[in-house]
């Protein structure tokens, strides 16, 4: 007949730079963009890198509620506007372009805490106008915290904190495994507010080690966690999160992470060359995530990197 | 049990001994020196606390992590949860908590945010902080910086991202912080506990090698010392061992 | 496809022809039908059709089973969620979703707590129901009992568990129900739609094998037939093979 | 030294009578009683039975929204005073002795929605003092659900709905295994809102098909659906669900469940005698579990469900 066509159900894996410019496009509607994993761990890097590629501007920034070589990176590249993070930090050291930027007025760094962020994901993603928060007193946060306000409870009839939905334009997340369709299998212990973020996200684009068949799915659908239905678009990207970890798989690469933040403390201190160097060979350099793998030490370096899972 | 004790282990004896059997605690993002007392005070007197309420239980990792938040120290759990879960835990409080930060005050408020300046304009800005309901949703938490200097510990901080004991009882009254707060702070030269009536830091007892003067010295603000003043009882040897040869194989805490 | 055409089987067919390619729905408590009209709907024209929002993501059952909420027909299945999910889902809405009850009225709105008394006196107690939100969340709902008889299609429900079109237009805007809630009413007899400007059921097309007037017979109320009332297009040999040889091979829909 | 005891980690391992005495006890206190499972699946009908048979009384029972027959049950052994389950059906039939006491006013069975029960489970597990719901319009059950009332959204500003913290005495929970400490693993498929009921309840009681030795917990983190913390005795129970489901280990058993609603439709219709025959013999009458398997049929039998289990 004419205009049939067969029907077949459509496959979501797509290219990092395809991936990326829907990200991109979508972000300039609205420059809210969510990172999963959290610190050094499940942080969809490559997608970031492959986003500061194609261009990004004046983003805002969330993630589960603490980060750093990621968003330390995007301010770097100046794509950054406003970051929604309430913790920011390598954890063994400090974020070094974000705190110059901040200092400098560059980038607006809001304060947070944990409850407003998760708070916010929650009421986006149970689809309700707020979620209610009783456990935040004393803080000075309190007095900047711009998502929260104070309510009546209609129950109690004590005054207490609420906030609004956090709806996220794109969330970039980083898991082990999927299949065709989308449906992430996150293989990690840990899986933070992936799940979450999911749900409560315009747009989801994922980055995965592999792609699995059908099969290693639907045998096993309690460890699938987050289901296609949430999912936009899916990544096969080795080594995706680099420098951070993706356990079982490869461990976050802490001496990369800490060359790194010596360029940043470097250009915090005035020179800026190592870290444009950085920029240009890891970011904007790269063709595809091979080269990428070669710029940062080659298959044979980050293989350490799986081996260090196995120990502890 | 020949090699010095270091200033972290001292640090883990002194704050493993007050966790109790049964309670429910866990520590936040730098968590060395926490996770460690922890697991001393499970190995030697609390087989029945529970580490929980940061999105993981009971670990046992087979060496000292600085990050709790890494698989490497988790692979091997009871369980895992997500923030969804943390959200209830931060409400529900748990028994204890450990908290650090850039600067500390003298009635045990803590800083993350910035140095100077203001919060959008800051001198120096600080890393934040997430989880700042446990200081007072918890029944207690511990200060435990691995510094202290004049710099560190100031007579009042730039911010309060933490909040301990704010400017005493009223101050807590007011802002509805019922609970205990911050019981003692541990440091590499001593512990400091709070003067139950007015709530200000106070100098309880300085590590062997180090003196009340010291301490005085390189704290920003008074610690009004009038008398002599007790050493921390050092490690006994069964916490020696037990941490040695069970929890930090690996000397992190020596390093 | 010798065998004759069964009361459900023309229902699964008259569903599965509705449900469109890419979207999103789900089936309640009564699934048999349902599930295989929405089965039937990916094998045939809409592979991109998602089940979802139950708790499961597109089951692959070796064959029908009357409740979804089966392990057996969710053993192979996309991914499992929970409650708290469910409680999103419920808010953010599907595009489609199924509905029957005890009673259904002229407005296409659903009883399933009590006939006659009322919720604390009843004369007859039915079983409530858990979901209420889905009928107006959702794009839209079919209605779908295997039954047809004057005791459960009445004029007005004694009880709104599952509200319909309630009154007519004007009740919908003010209960804030905005989307288009029931589309149609299939049963074993005949499909039913709503007349655009009132609201009111209508008698669409009776299947083969059945008349309008036998059908108004078994309605307990007018459906004001007053022209021909056109036959129900049968099910095709494609829909009947997909439905037969591959969703249905143990005959269920014919038992 | 005097009083020392060697210190090591408590069981939270019992039998069933000692923890349906616990589960009395509470429940003296405070009659709310939780069950685990949906319908036909994971429900704790040992743990119900166990419960009956130590003579608890003038109960209020919530669920995940839809239950069947262990509340019909309940109901007709006289323990139950209201019904807090939006939905009470054997699925393929109606509950006998749920509607016969409803319509004789023995027993008040609130109009509730699903949104209501979990989202009071909800804000118990959260720490909040209400969970907003924004997904109610137009049902009779509106006018009568005691849970829910109406408030001002701050911020859509619109009048929406919200339910205070439903947080059960006692949940009774049933999973397919758990090591000595309480850890729990649901290996079906569904796990309904069983982890949601562990966090929102004061004392949870399980059954489970087998203890497990501590090591399967260990090795696999991500299974564990309800940490120890959560759960106050387990109870290792062979067939502890049936006559409903435990999958992948038994089905349910359908006959069974239909050999009880024909007593409870001929109780319903005015004889009674078989009704309380079957209390006697399946509920009152076993001394422990090994008993009631031979009262139900015995273990060849069963074993019928277990291999159900593989069909599909």
């Amino acid at each position: 007949m004419e205009g049939q066509t067969t029907l077949t159900r459509r496959s979501k894996v797509t290219g990092l730079q395809d991936a990326a410019r829907r990200a991109r496009d979508a972000l300039r509607e609205r420059p809210d963009l969510c990172l999963g994993g959290l610190f050094k761990q499940g942080r969809p890097v490559a997608l970031v890198r492959g986003l500061l590629a194609v261009g990004a501007k004046g983003l805002h920034i969330y993630s589960s509620p603490g980060a750093g070589y990621d968003v330390d990176l995007m301010i770097a590249a100046g794509a950054v506007e406003q970051v929604f993070i309430p913790g920011v930090t390598l954890e063994n050291r400090l974020c070094p372009n974000f705190r110059s930027a901040v200092e400098a007025g560059q980038v607006t760094a809001h304060a947070l805490d944990a409850l407003t962020v998760v708070g916010g994901l929650m009421a986006s993603a149970h689809g309700v106008p707020f979620q209610p928060i009783d456990a935040l007193r004393g803080s000075d946060v309190l007095k900047h915290n711009p998502l929260i306000r104070e309510i009546d409870c209609p129950f109690s009839g004590r005054r207490i904190h609420a906030v609004g939905p956090i709806r996220p334009r794109v969330t970039f997340l980083h898991a082990q495994e999927a299949d065709r369709w989308g449906n992430l299998r996150h293989l990690s212990t840990m899986v933070y507010a992936d799940q979450l973020m999911a749900r409560a996200s315009d747009m989801v684009i994922a980055s995965v080690d592999r792609i699995v068949p059908d099969e290693v799915i639907l045998d096993d659908p309690s460890r699938v966690t987050v289901p296609s239905h949430y999912v936009d678009a899916v990544v096969e990207v080795p080594y995706g999160a680099h420098p951070t970890a993706s356990f079982p798989n490869y461990a976050m690469d802490e001496d990369h992470i800490d060359a790194y933040a010596d360029l940043g403390d470097a250009a915090r201190a005035g020179d800026r060359a190592g870290l444009d160097a950085y920029i240009a060979r890891h970011v904007t350099g790269p063709k595809d995530q091979e080269d990428y793998i070669k710029t940062v030490g080659g298959a044979e370096y980050l293989a350490q990197l799986n081996a260090e899972t196995r120990k502890g | 049990m020949s090699a010095a004790i270091s200033p972290l282990e001292q640090m883990v004896v002194v704050l493993a001994r007050d966790l109790a059997d049964g309670e429910l605690g866990a520590a936040g993002a730098a968590a060395l020196v926490p996770m460690a007392a922890i697991a001393l005070a499970r190995e030697l007197h609390a087989p029945n606390l529970t580490v929980g309420g940061e999105m993981f239980f009971n670990p046992e990792p087979g060496r000292l992590y600085p990050s709790m938040l890494d698989d490497r120290a988790l692979g091997r759990c009871e369980a895992a949860e997500t923030f969804i879960e943390l959200f209830g835990h931060s409400h529900h409080g748990l028994e204890f908590f450990f908290h650090s930060g850039l600067q500390h005050d003298a009635y045990g408020n803590i800083n993350l945010h910035h140095v100077g300046g203001t919060l959008h304009a800051p001198k120096v800005r600080g890393p934040g902080a997430a989880n700042l309901s446990y200081c007072h949703t918890s029944t207690r938490f511990y200060i435990c910086p691995t510094l202290h200097t004049t710099r560190n510990f100031v007579e009042k901080v730039d911010f309060v991202t933490i909040p301990g004991h704010l400017s005493g009882p009223e101050a807590k009254r007011v802002a509805g912080l019922t609970n205990e707060g911050p019981r003692f702070v541990v440091t590499p030269r001593a512990v400091l506990d709070f003067d139950p009536a007015t709530l200000r830091m106070r100098l309880k007892s300085v590590h062997a090698g180090h003196t009340a003067a010291e301490v005085q010295r390189h704290t920003g603000f008074d610690l009004g010392i009038t008398q002599n003043v007790p050493q921390t009882p050092l490690p006994t040897e069964e916490e020696l061992t037990a941490l040695r040869e069970r929890i930090d194989k690996t000397g992190t805490l020596r390093a």
